[in-house]
């Protein structure tokens, strides 16, 4: 459990912003000093609200983007210092999962051709081979064989990314990291490609870096969470403890702000008011100081480093022993009896029809 | 903004080095030899030598080139191999021709352009953008040379309505001016209306189909000012920068239609130089067209910026 | 202030315009003239503009005899090596300098010294010269020379102010200074030449016009049309193929004058290693290429019949034109005969370039059909002028279809062509003979002795054929009915003494 | 409740597509009274966005009509009337906010030009007093600074900034029925917090009723009086937010609910809703559910009406209540 | 290998075959189809040309010069007794041809060099596009002039300098099509399975700039047969005997009067191709918006 398979040390991530005539350009820091260690076989999340930074640190975890400062560390290796072939071997175990599942397919190519691509690229087994696990893998998550020359166009936005799963994994991958691979998606297909994710997961014994904004959705799969804003990480533990008793304010704005689908549940509202800083010149000290109904004022002038509160807690606050804070009070959801065994009995029927799927053919669409 | 513009033009400045080395190479390597026209019919071998000695056709290009350059950092174009005026002088004087063309043009195509694609795009799939359409396509279907002279037969030779050619200063008599003027105008003009057109009609389209005009029709605002202050008012900043890009089609556009009209302008400037192979003329008017070109670039982007308010602060 | 006072000026500027608007001749010119300075132009139209603008020591008649005209009166040398000319007194330059011998000897002095005077070969015989009296100048030649005096009917003697010329030394073509019935005003170019009456002209009583302008209009339907919608009073060179519709408005007239030039074919007989060819190698071949050339049906197809078929450096009107030698007909077989005889019976094929202007290629096409039922497969090559020329003169070419626009003097149609290492003599022709006899014609100033020279020269064109002569081009000009007293001249020149427009 | 003539009564209103057969929108019918609000939800392609937008009378200039039915506000048949009756009601007694803040507001004008033209539109009132209105509901909507945003344009907000001058803008003329269509589905999570509560209490301070549409069930839960789940294109079930949430019927929002995963955790595996929706272009006959409903016989090729099961708790399903219907076909499913 | 995974959900029905959206909108476009009706004809008689039973494009009869049409002759003769109908059709041959290869270079040229550009960036995107502002900057008729003197005048050199006054327009679109493709996610998502440069290129980029730069292809084959009529109209295009339109005008500009047929259709015929074109592009840029559909 406490074996490390990739690991992000002190991640820097300058983006230039505008560039004047003269003068200094205005730079973003889009991640700023990250360090994050991800365990073989954990499922991580990185939580956080628009332009806090957690895409770009995907991106520099995989190197699809090089760091400005810093390093990450696979199997004792920086991959910043590969080479780009050397990269695009290592590319093998290391997959990606797009968000948007409409244009993360190249649509000139067939499904097929789409998912084969990786075997191709990586000269994994023959050509029928290669065919062969196509079909193996749309089987894998929930599609037919002979989708595989069809066009992603074909597709609805749940199946495209299912595709794109089918074809990250293609090469059998050690890990995966996935930029919000679910919140494009509705409901009830979000639902479905979780589960396939979470099945995958356990069959392949993959490791998972999952970015996503969606704190239930987060909470269902993630075994630690790692919150960031503005682009650093302000708390990172095990799920079920963050979410329970976060330690950090940030953290407890996020909980407070969700909306729980439950009559009676409080009602969703903000502890803080207005909008996150500009990122281009983010407030001195702590950065969340800005909006932090508890700043105090060695808030506004000293940065709070991370640092471990507790085994498997971080937390970049500097009274996060003093406060106590709320998390999500499991009651708040509960149902009726009545409901509960009313869903308990769809959920049976939903099992059987399952069980009975691979004779059964499609229902009522004859035409 | 002026940062922006100090950028464009540093960055122009590789451009004109670019178009003045490549217009002075392709001169020179231009078969035919101006001198032998110039000698005249009989020409006598030492009137050839002692015209090669005055235009420095005896230095290797590059030399050549670095002499033109230097003189025109100067604002010293040479002077016209055939007539032997400054062409700087020439430039001068066929400007305002040229110029006059090209507003009168870009006036006729803005007035029929623009309400044409507004309308075209208004009523999209009716019959009104169905004809505005097709006369859009044969506006930019039909050769306007071929055009120019349909209409000079027609117009001038057959009804005599309006003279063949020449031109006359507005300064002068302005009606007559514009009398003359107006059908090498409107050839050159029916092209450019057809562009506008099109690019009006897929703006406003575009514009149409935007969030703010189902904003601006959920507060119930009447259709003209949805029309004209939400839609075309948003449309028009591309069509704008269109407009100002079709400088570089106005001019092409120009050689020929002067060509036709006998306008003496920049266009028949160019094309007589480039046959008589009078090299300091082409080379100083491709130049100037050159800078001009991008300086209507950089006029197309700064409007474009402060068009669009999204820009202008940046 | 000064507003008011630009105002004004203005003002009377347009006042003024528009008196002399009421007085202006217009002609249309078929392109923009070159530079106006008649020691360094070389253009056709630009010698129309001088026509009004600068005298000459001598003009022509229409029927190409030498008169007076700044020279009252000239007298050669028994030897033929002086020529003593007297000089008309009162006359002044627009600039108001006198005119006198010491202005026509800084003139020939230009002509010969300018460094890029065109004129130089014209005046090459001229040795020296003596101003004798301010009215009496005398020119000594190297050898006698013929040809001169009709050198001092065109650019070689026009008189140009000696003061102007010195101050703008090769600049003068931008503001022209002559001893012409106008004087310059204005030029735009490819737009227009204003020139205005000169009132302290001598013969001030002829002109009719306040101001002359010309008007560059190179497209021929377009200048018919500014005709005929009145806004030109006349135009030279209409298209032949407009003639008849022009003879048939009632509101035109057109008058017509052979000219002095010629089109033809050169052919390359040793201008380098093109010159390797049948055409080149074979005077029969040449003579098949001419006697499939149905040079009638030519001039029908392209010039409506309104042009002179020709066959020699003169057309056959001139007194010049070797009568033993007539325009051939067509004679397929003949041709066919010849290239046998040569030893190409089943064909030859051969390369002629071309400037590519529409009538020249329509003419080259025209040809190249009617050689091709002879056997001869001809290839054209169009080029533009400008490279057509350069090709020509460096021997690039197996032949080039290429014109003269004519001499006064009958030498200058045939002399530098012919004669070994003749100035543009491109063919590389070169014969003993026809050395002796294009020499000779120069010497004497008796025209029976030239004649007999110039008879024998053409036999020995027409052996060798370095050039295939075609035709003569005819001068047209079409005017507006109200246009009285227009002279042709068979020098294409518009002589504005005596024409006037009725109102 | 009963007795009061509703604000707003919808009747079978079908919209299609010109020229094709299924209806995007089949017989939706609704109630609203004065003062509640509705929160119709559903996931993409449910018909939702596009019955706003007819009631608002903005399916116009698209390929798409009103088929049929009616739509009762305040004695005008919203989906009959006149384009210039509509005009005139749009933005005044009926406004909508939209989903997308960034693109919904014009780039090219100022903010105050933007919710002054609304006034102007329907009020004749001087400038200045025009002006100060705008400003007015700047300040309501708790912009900071608002007479400085006044003057600003669009780009120079957040997305939350330009939302609620989306709001500002909605209920300048005191409409007396506000359209939210997915008003924070853009925004960050607490951002929506913040947009949610201002809805929340400017629909209390000026009793306009809210129709909301959302496919967020927590949103429901939070800002609904009545809810209707629709499912490609017809309501499927519809009640209070406690009938809804407390006693799900039909089987889609049993399956949309069980789809979520819950904050508590507590959930091995979701338990999903198999397939996908039916295209518009291949939409099944009958209940348009059946294909995916673990609960579907052959009857439900035959479209089951939306039925009252008590207390106005209405629910399209030949087999609600499912634990009825699982119970009793239990022995007709040959295993 | 377990199938646990798989177990819980169904494998999807297979969704209905969608036939090429794009052919669909194209077929129902009147327009589109009638341009690709007029172009069909064009080639169709240009590519038959040989066949036709009409006299050869250099026949010439001194007979009948000039004469307006009439039976033997449909459309007259020129002006050298060759009939104008058997010129229009060879004609059409060099005019087709001349806008086909002429966009040809231009794409073969352009297109690499755009890509090159957006792909590389940096220095090599500032040569290239400093190089293309500086080609774009003499206006197209103005270089095309200078290129077809500079080559001398033929058909051959008119295309190649139309080919090259034309590439400019191709390095712009490819280039900016490059920039957005680049950002496109699949791009990324190929990076992130570790594609090389060359099968991104291939794979990724070149198919998915291909639709804008087939439609401008199109609309650049109507400029360029204008270009080409153009030039022969200066003289520099197409060399007689041989015929093209814009030669043909040329000379026919000079019997406006007498022989107006000489004129009209030539230019008919020009303005019928190049609309032909025109609606073709257009109807292939709709039907090939990926935006709405």
């Amino acid at each position: 459990m406490t074996d490390i398979i990739l690991s992000a040390q002190g991640l820097v991530r300058r983006f230039t912003a505008r560039k004047p005539l003269f003068g200094t350009p205005s730079v973003v820091q889009a991640v700023s000093d990250v360090t994050l260690d991800v365990r073989r076989g954990e499922t991580l999340a990185i939580v956080g609200e628009s332009g806090c930074g957690k895409s770009t640190l995907a991106r520099l975890l995989t190197r699809l983007l090089a760091p400005s400062e810093g390093a990450v560390v696979y199997d004792g290796r920086d991959i910043a210092s590969l080479s780009d072939t050397e990269m695009r071997t290592l590319r093998r175990d290391m997959q990606f999962i797009f968000q948007d599942p409409f244009s993360s397919l190249n649509p000139r190519m067939t499904v097929g051709a789409l998912i084969e691509e990786p075997l191709r690229i990586h000269r994994m087994g023959s050509a029928p081979e290669r065919r062969a696990k196509v079909a193996d893998l749309l089987r894998k998550v929930g599609l037919r064989p002979e989708h595989a020359d069809r066009f992603p166009h074909e597709f609805s936005g749940g199946q495209r990314q299912r595709i794109g799963i089918a074809r990250a994994l293609a090469t059998g991958p050690r890990i995966v990291v996935g930029d919000e691979p679910v919140s494009a998606l509705d409901v009830s297909i979000q639902a479905q490609v979780v589960n396939i994710l979470e099945d995958l997961k356990e069959e392949l014994g993959l490791t998972l870096v999952i970015i996503a904004h969606d704190l239930a959705v987060i909470r269902h799969i993630s075994d630690r969470v790692a919150v960031m804003y503005l682009g650093e990480i302000v708390e990172l533990g095990d799920a079920a403890a963050l979410f329970e008793k976060p330690a950090h304010p940030y953290t407890e704005t996020l909980l407070s702000a969700i909306p729980i689908p439950a009559t009676g549940a409080r009602k969703a509202r903000s502890l803080v008011d207005g909008d996150p800083p500009n990122p281009i010149s983010p407030p001195p000290g702590c950065r969340f100081h800005t909006r932090c109904p508890y700043a105090q004022a060695r808030c506004r002038s000293e940065r709070p480093g991370l640092r471990t509160l507790a085994p498997d807690r971080q937390v970049a606050c500097h009274f996060a022993e003093d406060l106590s804070l709320a998390g999500v009070d499991a009651t708040m959801a509960a149902r009726p009896a009545a409901a509960e065994r009313r869903f308990a009995v769809y959920s049976n029927a939903r099992a059987n029809m399952t069980g009975a799927e691979t004779n059964k053919t499609k229902l009522p669409t004859e035409e | 903004m002026l940062a922006f513009l100090g950028r464009r033009i540093l960055i122009a400045i590789p451009t004109v080095f670019l178009i003045s080395v490549f217009v002075f190479a392709l001169q020179h390597l231009l078969p035919g030899d101006p001198i032998l026209v110039m000698a005249g019919e009989e020409r006598d071998p030492e009137v050839i030598a002692a015209l090669r000695e005055k235009y420095r056709m005896n230095d290797p290009v590059p030399v050549q080139y670095l002499a033109w350059a230097g003189n025109a950092l100067q604002g010293d174009l040479g002077i016209s191999l055939r007539t032997q005026q400054p062409v700087l002088e020439l430039i001068a004087e066929k400007l305002p021709v040229t110029i006059q063309l090209a507003v009168m043009a870009l006036t006729i195509a803005i007035l029929i352009g623009i309400p044409a694609g507004v309308l075209s795009a208004y009523k999209k799939g009716t019959w009104v953008d169905w004809l505005a359409n097709i006369v859009a396509l044969s506006g930019l279907s039909v050769p306007n040379f071929w055009l120019g002279i349909m209409l000079i037969l027609l117009v001038s030779v057959k009804l005599g309505w309006l003279p063949a050619s020449g031109y006359m200063p507005i300064s002068e008599d302005p009606l007559q001016s514009i009398r003359i003027m107006i059908m090498p105008a409107f050839v050159l003009g029916t092209a450019l209306a057809a562009t506008l057109m099109r690019h009006t009609r897929s703006a406003m389209l575009s514009v149409l189909k935007s969030d703010y005009i189902r904003t601006a029709r959920a507060k119930g605002l009447r259709e003209h000012i949805v029309l004209v202050k939400h839609a075309l008012r948003n449309a028009l900043v591309p069509v704008v920068t269109v407009i100002t890009l079709l400088f570089g089609e106005l001019l092409a556009g120009a050689v020929l239609t002067e060509q036709i009209f006998t306008i003496p302008g920049f266009g028949k400037l160019v094309v007589d130089a480039v046959f008589n192979r009078d090299y300091a003329v082409v080379q100083g008017i491709v130049l100037c067209t050159g800078v001009a070109f991008i300086a209507m670039n950089i006029l197309a982007d700064a409007a474009y910026r402060v068009l669009n308010p999204r820009m202008s602060d940046q | 202030m000064r507003i008011t006072k630009t105002v004004g000026l203005a003002a009377l500027l347009a006042l003024t315009t528009g008196l002399a608007h009421a007085q202006d001749l217009r002609i249309g010119l078929q392109e923009d003239p070159d530079v106006l300075d008649p020691d360094q132009s070389r253009t056709f139209v630009g010698r129309i503009v001088y026509a009004s603008l600068c005298d000459k020591l001598v003009d022509i008649t229409p029927d190409l005899e030498i008169i007076p005209m700044l020279a009252t009166g000239w007298e050669w040398s028994a030897d033929g090596t002086e020529l003593t000319m007297s000089l008309r007194e009162g006359v002044t330059f627009h600039d108001g300098e006198p005119f006198n011998a010491a202005a026509v000897a800084a003139n020939i002095d230009r002509s010969k010294n300018l460094d890029v005077s065109r004129r130089k070969s014209e005046v090459k015989s001229i040795e020296s010269w003596e101003v004798v009296d301010d009215y009496t100048i005398r020119f000594k030649l190297s050898s006698p020379d013929a040809t001169l005096l009709a050198q001092f009917a065109d650019r070689s003697g026009m008189m140009l102010s000696p003061k102007a010329t010195a101050a703008a030394g090769a600049d003068f073509g931008l503001n022209p200074v002559c001893a012409g019935p106008f004087k310059f005003k204005e030029r735009v170019q490819q737009d227009r030449i204003v020139l205005e009456k000169f009132a302290d002209y001598y013969r001030a009583d002829e002109i009719n016009f306040d101001s002359v302008t010309f008007l560059p209009i190179p497209d021929t339907t377009v200048r018919l049309a500014n005709l005929r919608a009145g806004d030109l009073h006349m135009l030279e060179r209409l298209a032949a193929t407009d003639l008849s519709s022009a003879e048939a408005d009632a509101g035109l007239q057109v008058e017509k004058a052979t000219s002095l030039g010629y089109q033809g074919i050169t052919i390359n007989i040793a201008n380098g290693a093109r010159a390797e060819n049948p055409l080149g190698q074979s005077a029969a071949v040449r003579k098949a290429l001419s006697l499939s050339i149905d040079r009638n049906a030519l001039n029908q197809v392209v010039f409506e019949g309104a042009f002179a078929p020709g066959n020699q450096p003169y057309s056959p009107t001139s007194p010049w034109y070797n009568k033993s030698f007539p325009v051939p007909e067509r004679d397929i077989d003949a041709a066919k005969a010849l290239l046998a005889e040569a030893g190409h019976g089943d064909g030859v094929t051969i390369e002629v370039q071309v400037a590519n202007n529409p009538v020249q290629t329509q003419v080259m096409q025209v040809i190249q059909a009617m050689a091709a039922e002879a056997g001869i497969t001809i290839e054209l090559a169009a080029k533009e002028f400008a490279t057509l020329l350069a090709d020509q003169s460096a021997g690039e070419f197996t032949a080039s279809q290429i014109g003269w626009s004519g001499r006064v003097d009958p030498d200058g149609n045939i002399h530098q062509f012919m004669t070994t290492g003749g100035g543009i003599n491109d063919s590389k022709y070169s014969d003993a003979d026809m050395d002796k006899f294009l020499n000779e014609a120069r010497l004497s100033n008796d025209p029976a002795v030239r004649k007999q020279s110039y008879d024998a020269a053409i036999a020995k064109q027409q052996e060798d054929m370095p050039i295939i002569y075609l035709y003569h081009p005819v001068w047209i000009w079409a005017l507006d009915q109200k246009v009285a007293g227009f002279t042709p001249y068979p020098d294409g020149m518009i002589r504005l003494h005596g024409v006037s427009v009725s109102e | 409740m009963t007795t009061a003539i509703p604000l707003l009564q919808v009747t079978d209103l079908s919209i299609r597509v010109r020229g094709t057969s299924a209806p995007l929108v089949d017989n939706v019918s609704f109630t609203l009274n004065a003062g509640e609000t509705l929160c119709i939800v559903g996931e993409s392609g449910c018909g939702k966005s596009l019955t706003a937008l007819a009631l608002m009378g903005l399916l116009e200039g698209t390929p798409l009509q009103v088929e049929k039915g009616s739509a009762l506000f305040q004695g005008v048949d919203l989906l009959s009337a006149k384009p210039e009756t509509l005009r005139g009601l749009r933005g005044d007694r009926v406004a909508m906010i939209f989903q997308e803040p960034m693109t919904s507001l014009n780039p090219a004008l100022r903010i105050g030009e933007q919710i002054a033209e609304a006034i102007r539109e329907h009020r004749d009132m001087p400038r200045d007093q025009v002006r100060a209105r705008a400003l007015e509901m700047l300040k309501r909507v708790r912009i900071p600074a608002a007479d400085k945003r006044l003057d600003e344009y669009p780009h120079q907000l957040s997305g939350g900034m330009r939302q609620r001058v989306m709001i500002a803008m909605a209920l300048a003329n005191d409409p007396a029925l506000l359209i939210a269509d997915e008003p924070t589905t853009a925004l960050d999570v607490t951002i929506q917090a913040q947009i949610l509560e201002l809805m929340r209490s400017l629909g209390a301070e000026t009793g306009a009723a809210q129709i909301m549409i959302t496919h967020d069930l927590g949103v429901v839960a939070e800002m609904a009086d009545k809810v209707a789940v629709m499912y490609a294109g017809r309501i499927v079930e519809a009640g209070t937010t406690a009938q809804i949430f407390d006693d799900p019927q039909h089987p889609y929002t049993l399956g949309l609910m069980s789809s979520m995963p819950s904050l508590a955790g507590d959930q091995e595996r979701l338990v999903t809703i198999p397939g996908t929706v039916p295209s518009p272009a291949n939409m099944p006959d009958g209940c348009r559910f059946a294909a995916r409903c673990p609960f579907a016989t052959g009857r439900c090729k035959e479209t089951p009406l939306l039925q009252d099961q008590g207390a106005g708790h209405r629910v399209a399903c030949w087999h609600a209540p499912v634990e009825n219907f699982a119970a009793n076909s239990r022995d007709e499913v040959p295993a | 290998m377990s199938v646990t995974a798989t177990s819980e959900i169904e494998a999807d029905p297979l969704p209905p075959r969608q036939r090429s959206r794009a052919w669909a909108k194209f077929r129902r476009n009147p327009s589109a189809l009638l341009g690709g009706v007029i172009v069909v004809f064009f080639l169709v008689v240009a590519l038959l040309a040989p066949l036709l039973p009409v006299p050869g494009p250099a026949e010439t009869d001194w007979s009948a010069v000039r004469k307006p049409p009439n039976a033997a002759h449909p459309f007259g003769t020129d002006e050298i007794g060759r009939d104008v109908l058997s010129r229009m059709i060879w004609g059409a041959q060099a005019s087709l041809l001349a806008g086909v290869v002429s966009v040809l270079i231009a794409v073969l040229l352009g297109v690499p060099l755009g890509m090159v550009a957006g792909y590389m960036r940096g220095w090599t995107d500032a040569v290239i596009s400093r190089f293309t502002e500086a080609l774009l900057a003499a206006p197209f008729l103005i270089l095309a002039i200078a290129l077809a003197a500079f080559l001398g005048p033929s058909l051959t050199n008119a295309m190649i300098a139309i080919g090259l006054s034309a590439m400019p327009i191709f390095v712009r679109l490819s280039r900016a099509q490059t920039l957005s493709v680049m950002t496109e996610d699949y791009v990324e998502s190929a990076r992130a399975i570790g594609i090389g440069h060359v099968g991104l290129i291939w794979r990724y980029i070149l198919p998915n700039i291909f639709p804008p730069i087939i439609v401008q292809a199109t609309l650049t084959i109507a400029t360029a047969i204008i270009a080409e009529a153009s030039l022969s109209f200066l003289g520099l295009g197409q060399q007689p005997p041989a015929p093209s339109w814009g030669a043909m005008l040329n000379t026919a500009k000079n019997f406006l009067e007498q022989a107006p047929w000489m004129a009209l259709y030539p230019g008919i015929a020009i303005f019928l191709v190049v609309l032909g074109f025109n609606l073709l592009g257009d109807g292939l840029r709709d039907a090939l918006d990926p935006r709405d559909t």
